[in-house]
């Protein structure tokens, strides 16, 4: 090694530093999107990623040999120019075809073999297994049913959240565009809960521009197409906790901020949370009353706090959104106000730990704390938060993209964020929650 | 280059001495006789496609259309283009092109799962015929 | 007479010029006046070919800004340098400037002034449709940029998904330039293809067979070809969302149940081949180096040949691997993981015979050599991830993450550019007359190819780690701060290191000339192809007399033989056996003013398609004014000097917006030449 | 440059040499071809889309017969005309080739008059199908049709132009022999236009769905 020059040492050393450095970000932790390593929680996602070690590794030794031919090259075959001679020539060999048959074949042979291995991984990425489990749900009449329920939940991409449907009865999700699915039994936004150790498949869609879906811990990504059902897309998760994802394709202007989380459960915690999903929105008897004059058509001025915040949903909220029990009457159009034509369901607004396209917490992840700041905020002006265009598409068009800004009081909004409060889970209503509050939270 | 060629002006020194193959101004109008008779076979297939297609079963018009535009598209090119007297690179050009946008252009409809011989109208919800 | 008109002069002689009655009152051929205006005029492939490079470069720096800009949003979480608007106007122009301004006309620059001497010949074919390549592409590049003083540019990313791309997710005006400026390019591509192609296969000298031609003229005839075939397909997929945008089409409005699908595999039919557009000149470059500096033939020549062709086949049997995670359907994902696998086959041995070159020889390491041995190992890397992207259950991994980001500038960055800054030290003195700086050069190298290891080198851990990529900034808490600091640190490392080559250009020059130092002669480097037969820089007439070719590396064969042994001995000096120059009997195709106006109508019409369709009258009225001058155009000055034998350019291609120009032009010179030299002979 | 086949063909025989290209051909035919051998893939692209979205029809109804919407006869009528144009085309050239100017330019003529009369056709049509309700921005099927005939009659009217350029613009230095290169160009494009044409009758028009 000391009879390299000056400047091949440099180079050595830095390939050295280089390599090094690669090792050492191999261990990275706290990355909750690494696609490699400990965060690893689904099958699918571990099998691609030893599958993926062994390629890289055969990567290396092909690099290392290239790079190690031209630095042998380079100390044994230079001439400096001082001792450079004109009439010097190293012998002119200009061809070999042995050699040449030699390194065509085998690049040929060995990405053969890496060939079978990626066809098997591709089969068994692309099959699915039965698993189906049965729950109890909510008949629709008041009473409760028992169904076998084969996990399958559609995913749909709208700028910029994502929807998940939970559809228990007996729909053929795959034949049909999201627009013409009978409502869902359950309909849920940016946090996708899912029983755990179980292969869940995912028809994924979209309702306006191409959206990507990934969950990185468990499996690989999926487009979200409009127009187009995938292929049934699968995730497994292995532990209870929360996996979180980001929006890949590039899907306009908040496209960074357009996040999702996997919440995985037990399979007993998974049965509560549906239960509780499945009930609408638990009103106090004279709110109850105040909504049914509303729903009759009746103008009744507010008598508290509560009944303010149903007035302002109703008026301001319920074009788009839509709160069981409360809204029931309002037939919400938000294809007439939004371009993707669906805002988030917010019966259940506070079981979820996340809001906004994930990037804000519904709860303070250390105190558990109902984070009204940032929900008040969101209420108040949602393009801070989140990028979204304050302007409707044309001036033909008056669509919007994203959450309008309302203009709403200080008032109205302390209102709605004490109604959303509302919908928080009851106590013992479900057991992991603070569990899923902390797992929420990156740091 | 017709074998009239070199009758008429004074000083063209031209012989024809490999372009004798050319077709004449008759054989020409015997060709596109032939490509017009092509055309009528097409629109009476056409004409009478549902009575075929009970009795050959389906998809035979359909070849037999796509075949009679393959016989039209080679007789032009071959004639009236004269690929078939020019230098040979001149077809290898245009076939390459030809036989490239074919393939590529196959392989990208198979992708959508579209189907030329049969795409039933049941699946008609989705572009192309997917699911 | 010297044969140095023979490219040109396909027919007709213009003894009967004179006669011509001047059709439709056009302007007046203009002359070679020895000042900036012949720029605008030129029809020689030289000086198009350097206008070529320096309109790249132009667009290199803006692209680099651009991406600085990325650099900087992204050093730090949740950065706020970049509105996200912004952002994603920057990185989608950043994406579209470099490949379409900057890769794929640097790499014109080289095949327009190469190609020519590298097979001998006086010119391209058509030198007026050459001029016209360049402006077209040169003022689509001005009208796409032109989007950031006009609301803003293009904010789909480089490729541009539908139905985002439609007017309804993006109503201003940024997409209608990226359709009707990539539209604008596309033009002079495909024109410039069909131009070099006949050139190459028609026009080389006695003895040229092509299996003797350079590598660099092989690898840029796989690319004109893959030009020719891939540009119409990126147009229909340009007009039809432009015809969606501005007509209401339906192509790619879903509520209509339109397919966005269509729109992926119409580009990436053309993207796909569209990325050995870009690091095949580069390859060339590199065999054309590596010999020279190894003072070796290239190994396996043959094989170097066949593998490029290779690579242009097998290059439009793959585009879907960018369709992966699509939704094609499992047996397309499958078909095309494979076949996309075994692309490394041809470009492995591409590799390992530059290594074999290498073996064994006598290496210089210059500056040229140093990127062109870059290019072999960065290459390799990005080569390398490319394969396994190619791994489609793994690429559903990697998709849309900075693990592409890095992979693509490695085989961009590492390949193609590398690649292209070998070819500027190389051929400098055979372009300009003197040599750039050594010295400058390798800081410009080190401080590159540093740099480059730092930015891209990170990204692969960035994706993996699951950092996607046209995000406009990203939350602590990821594990993303570290990387995205480093990285940015590497840009502005590359930002020095290229600012040395400009510091190069300018230094070299004022030594060189200043100290007055001699003319670098023909052949400054001992280089083995035909474009070192003449003198330096290349005399506006290319060579003196026709070279007859007895073997490939024509020129080393001259200079060089072998004795009974084997070994090689001087047979001449390249001093006695290029030509001097000297020769001034040689017919020069006349400058013209049409290209530069038929190019101006197309931006033109372009706005009057954007703001208001009355500005179209105009852009058309010069579009018909220009192609029915060009077409009536003298075929030759006749003020300027000329023997006999002079001929003109007056042969051009039809190409597809101005298909009619070219059959005019034949009419319209048969009008004033209807005699020809070789009836008359 | 006119009579390029003539001095290029035959270079041998005058011993200029050094003007005999490497295949043997004028620059501007092989250019021809290579422009042509692309626009293969341009149509290409621009049928497959059409075929991608011929059943689409979004209002709900799907075309079950092409001759819903089709006037079959009518529209063999104009592909005749243009299949005839061909005809007159090759002997427009074979008239130039021998001499005959006369005969050559009213083949030409007559060429670029059945262009016009198979426009004519299709701007018939268009309005046909328009006032039928299907417009350009009716649905997809629309847009792919109006967009892939509207190409094709693009190429067949810049044919048109360069035919009657090449008769008018000869008209002081005569169209003779050493033209035919010019006018062989021109048949090229012509016939290409005219092949591209049998193709889009047959997958279009008389191909039934389903
Ligand atoms: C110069 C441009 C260039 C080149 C040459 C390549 C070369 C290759 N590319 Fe790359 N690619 C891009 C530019 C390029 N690419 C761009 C711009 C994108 C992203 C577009 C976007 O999304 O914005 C992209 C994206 C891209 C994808 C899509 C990723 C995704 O979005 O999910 C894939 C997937 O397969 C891929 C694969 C390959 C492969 C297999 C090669 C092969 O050709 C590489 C072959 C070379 C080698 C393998 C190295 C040398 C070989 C040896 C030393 C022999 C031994 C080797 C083995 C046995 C393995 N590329
Ligand atoms: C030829 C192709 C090419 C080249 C050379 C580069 C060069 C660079 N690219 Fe580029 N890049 C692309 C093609 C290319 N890129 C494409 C196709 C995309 C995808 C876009 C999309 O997603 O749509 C992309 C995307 C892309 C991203 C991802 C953005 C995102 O997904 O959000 C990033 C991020 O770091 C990046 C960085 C860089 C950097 C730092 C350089 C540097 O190497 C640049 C170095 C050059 C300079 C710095 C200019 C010269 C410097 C000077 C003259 C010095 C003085 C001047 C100043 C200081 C202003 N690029
Ligand atoms: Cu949704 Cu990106
Ligand atoms: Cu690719």
């Amino acid at each position: 090694m000391n009879r390299l020059t000056p400047s091949t040492r440099k180079v050595v050393r830095f390939l050295a530093l280089l390599t090094a450095a690669f090792v050492l970000a191999a261990c990275a932790d706290n990355a909750p999107l690494d696609t490699r390593g400990d965060n690893l929680q689904g099958p699918e996602a571990r099998d691609i990623e030893s599958f993926l070690r062994w390629v890289l590794w055969i990567a290396y030794a092909v690099f290392f040999a290239v790079l190690g031919v031209t630095l042998y090259a380079w100390k044994n075959f230079r001439i400096k120019t001082e001792d450079y001679e004109d009439d010097e020539f190293p012998e002119q060999i200009s061809h070999n075809n042995t050699l040449e048959i030699a390194w065509t074949a085998a690049p040929a042979i060995l990405l053969a073999i890496i060939a079978i291995f990626t066809i098997g991984l591709h089969q068994s990425l692309n099959s699915n297994s039965e698993n189906p489990i049965t729950l109890d749900v909510a008949d629709g009449a008041g009473g409760a049913t028992t169904v076998e329920w084969e996990p399958e939940i559609v995913v749909v991409g709208q700028q910029w959240w994502w929807e998940y449907q939970y559809h228990f009865g007996d729909v053929d999700l795959v034949a049909q565009r999201v627009e013409t699915l009978p409502n869902a039994d359950i309909t849920t936004a940016t946090q996708m809960v899912i029983p755990v150790g179980m292969e869940i498949e995912l028809e994924i869609t979209s309702r306006d521009v191409i959206h990507s879906h990934w969950i990185p811990s468990l499996n690989g990504k999926r487009d979200a197409v409009p127009g187009r059902q995938s292929a049934p897309w699968k995730i497994q998760a292995d532990e209870p906790g929360v996996y979180f994802g980001q929006c890949t394709e590039f899907c306009g202007l908040s496209h960074s901020r357009m996040r999702m989380q996997v919440v995985a459960l037990p399979e007993a915690e998974f049965q509560e949370w549906v239960t509780a999903q499945m009930q609408g929105l638990e009103l106090s008897p004279e709110t109850a009353a105040y909504v049914a004059e509303l729903e009759a058509g009746a103008t009744v001025p507010p008598a508290n706090a509560e009944q303010r915040a149903i007035d302002t949903f109703r008026t301001k909220c319920a074009s788009c959104h839509v709160l069981d029990g409360v809204t029931d009457g309002i037939v919400a159009r938000p294809e007439e106000q939004l371009v993707s034509g669906a805002a988030p369901n917010l019966t259940h607004f506070a079981t979820r730990t996340t809001f906004a396209g994930g990037i804000r917490n519904v709860y303070e992840t250390d105190t558990g704390e109902f984070n009204r700041n940032d929900i008040a905020q969101w209420l108040r002006d949602p393009a801070s938060i989140k990028a979204n265009f304050t302007e409707p598409v044309s001036e033909t068009d008056s669509r919007l993209r994203g959450m309008p800004n309302l203009g709403l009081t200080t008032e109205e909004v302390d209102d709605l964020v004490s109604l959303l409060e509302m919908t928080a889970p009851q106590e013992g209503e479900f057991e992991m929650f603070e569990f899923i509050i902390e797992e929420t939270g990156v740091e | 280059m017709s074998v009239t060629e070199n009758t008429d002006v004074a000083h063209d020194h031209v012989v024809d001495d490999h372009h004798d193959d050319h077709p004449s101004d008759s054989s020409y109008v015997l060709i596109a006789l032939g490509l017009a008779f092509l055309t009528a076979v097409e629109v009476g297939l056409f004409v009478l496609e549902d009575w075929i297609g009970d009795n050959f079963g389906l998809g035979s018009v359909k070849i037999a259309l796509v075949a009679l535009m393959i016989i039209k598209f080679w007789i032009v090119g071959a004639y009236f283009m004269h690929l078939k007297f020019d230098n040979p690179i001149l077809t290898q050009l245009f076939v390459f092109g030809l036989v490239l946008a074919l393939v590529v252009y196959f392989i990208m409809l198979s992708a959508f799962e579209f189907s030329f011989w049969n795409d039933g109208l049941e699946d008609q919800g989705l572009p192309g015929g997917i699911s | 007479m010297a044969i140095i008109d023979r490219p040109l002069a396909i027919g007709a002689g213009d003894d009967a010029v004179e006669t011509v009655d001047r059709p439709l009152g056009s302007i007046t051929r203009p002359q070679e006046s020895g000042t900036w205006r012949d720029w605008l005029t030129t029809v020689d492939h030289k000086k198009i070919g350097i206008m070529y490079g320096a309109a790249a470069m132009f667009f290199f720096v803006i692209g680099g800004a651009e991406a600085l800009l990325i650099r900087l949003q992204l050093a730090t979480p949740n950065g706020t340098l970049l509105s996200p608007e912004v952002y994603n106007q920057v990185f989608t122009m950043h994406g579209v400037t470099m490949i379409f301004l900057v890769a794929m006309p640097m790499g014109a620059a080289f095949a327009n002034y190469l190609l020519p001497l590298q097979i001998g010949a006086r010119d391209v074919a058509f030198p007026r449709l050459n001029a016209l390549s360049f402006w077209v592409f040169l003022f689509g590049g001005l009208f796409l940029n032109s989007a950031w003083l006009l609301g803003g540019g293009a904010d789909g990313g480089w490729f541009n998904y539908a139905p985002n791309s439609t007017v309804t997710f993006s109503p201003s005006h940024g997409i209608d330039f990226y359709a009707l400026g990539l539209q604008i390019t596309g033009v002079a591509s495909l024109v410039g293809a069909i131009n070099l192609i006949t050139t190459v296969l028609n026009m080389r000298p006695k003895g040229m067979t092509l299996m003797r031609m350079p590598i660099f003229t092989w690898m840029n005839l796989v690319v004109q070809f893959l030009l020719l075939f891939a540009v119409p397909v990126i147009s229909v997929a340009l007009f039809e969302l432009t015809f969606d945008r501005l007509f209401d089409a339906n192509f790619f409005n879903t509520e209509a149940g339109a397919d966005p699908l269509l729109w992926q595999h119409l580009f990436w039919i053309f993207g796909h081949p569209e990325v050995y557009i870009l690091i095949l000149p580069s390859f060339g470059i590199v065999s054309e180096v590596i010999p020279v500096f190894s003072r070796k033939p290239i190994f396996g020549y043959s094989f170097m040949v066949a593998s490029g062709v290779a690579i242009g086949f097998m290059g439009w049997g793959v585009w879907a691997h960018h369709m992966f995670v699509s939704g094609i359907g499992p047996i397309s994902v499958a078909a095309f993981s494979l076949s996309t696998m075994f692309i490394a086959v041809p470009t492995g041995v591409k590799i390992l015979n530059w290594l074999a070159t290498i073996w064994g020889g006598k290496l210089r390491f210059n500056t040229a050599m140093l990127f062109a041995v870059g290019v072999v190992s960065m290459f390799t890397i990005g080569g390398l991830s490319g394969v396994t992207h190619s791994i489609a259950p793994a690429d559903t991994q990697q998709t849309d993450t900075y693990y592409i980001v890095a992979h693509f500038h490695y085989v961009i960055f590492g390949g193609t550019l590398l690649g292209f800054f070998s070819g500027f030290y190389f051929w400098w003195p055979k372009m300009f007359g003197y040599k750039l700086n050594e010295k400058l050069g390798k800081t410009n190298f080190w401080l590159q190819i540093v740099g480059f290891n730092v930015t891209f080198g990170p990204m692969h851990i960035l994706g993996l780690q699951g950092m996607s990529r046209r995000i406009d900034t990203y939350d602590a808490g990821f594990g993303f701060e570290f990387w995205n600091l480093v990285a940015t640190v590497g840009a502005f490392i590359i930002a020095l290191g290229i600012a040395f080559f400009f510091v190069n250009v300018a230094v070299s020059r004022r030594q060189w000339i200043a100290a007055g130092k001699p003319n670098p002669g023909p052949d400054p480097w001992d280089a083995r192809s035909l474009e070192w037969m003449t003198a330096s820089p290349t005399p506006i007439h290319n060579f003196d007399e026709e070279i007859t070719v007895d073997a490939p590396d024509e020129f080393w064969h001259r200079k060089y033989g072998y004795d009974t042994e084997g070994n090689v001995v001087r047979k001449a000096t390249a001093e006695e056996v290029a030509q001097d120059g000297s020769n001034t009997n040689v017919h020069l195709p006349s400058p013209s003013y049409f290209p530069i106006l038929l190019a101006l109508s197309m931006p033109i019409i372009s706005y009057g398609l954007i703001y208001s369709l009355w500005l179209c009258i105009p852009g058309g009225m010069l579009l018909v004014y220009s192609m029915v001058g060009w077409i009536f155009e003298h075929p030759d000055d006749p003020n300027a000097a000329h023997d006999d034998h002079g001929h003109d350019d007056h042969g051009d291609a039809p190409d597809e917006l101005a298909a009619g120009d070219d059959e005019g032009e034949l009419v319209g010179v048969g009008a004033g030449a209807p005699e020809t030299e070789a009836t008359n002979g | 440059m006119a009579s390029a086949t003539v001095a290029v063909g035959h270079g041998a025989d005058h011993g200029h040499e050094e003007h005999e290209t490497n295949y043997g051909m004028s620059n501007n035919k092989m250019a021809m071809w290579l422009f042509l051998s692309s626009d293969c893939l341009l149509f290409g692209a621009l049928i497959s889309t059409f075929l991608l979205y011929r059943t689409n029809i979004s209002d709900g109804t799907v075309f079950t017969e092409p001759a819903d919407v089709f006037d079959i006869p009518f529209t063999s009528l104009s592909s005749f005309v243009l299949l005839m144009s061909s005809l007159t085309m090759v002997l427009a050239l074979s008239a130039v080739k021998r001499g005959d100017e006369r005969n050559g330019r009213i083949w030409l003529l007559t060429t670029a008059f059945l262009g016009m009369v198979f426009i004519g056709g299709q701007v018939y049509e268009f309005t046909i199908f328009s006032a039928e309700g299907l417009q350009y921005s009716t649905n997809t099927w629309t847009s792919a049709f109006f967009t892939l005939t509207g190409f094709h009659g693009v190429h067949v009217s810049v044919g048109i132009l360069l035919l009657m350029g090449t008769v008018f613009g000869t008209r002081n230095s005569g169209l003779g022999k050493e033209k035919s290169e010019a006018v062989e160009l021109v048949g090229l494009y012509w016939h290409f236009v005219d092949i591209v044409w049998v193709i889009i009758f047959t997958v279009i028009y008389l191909i039934p769905i389903g």
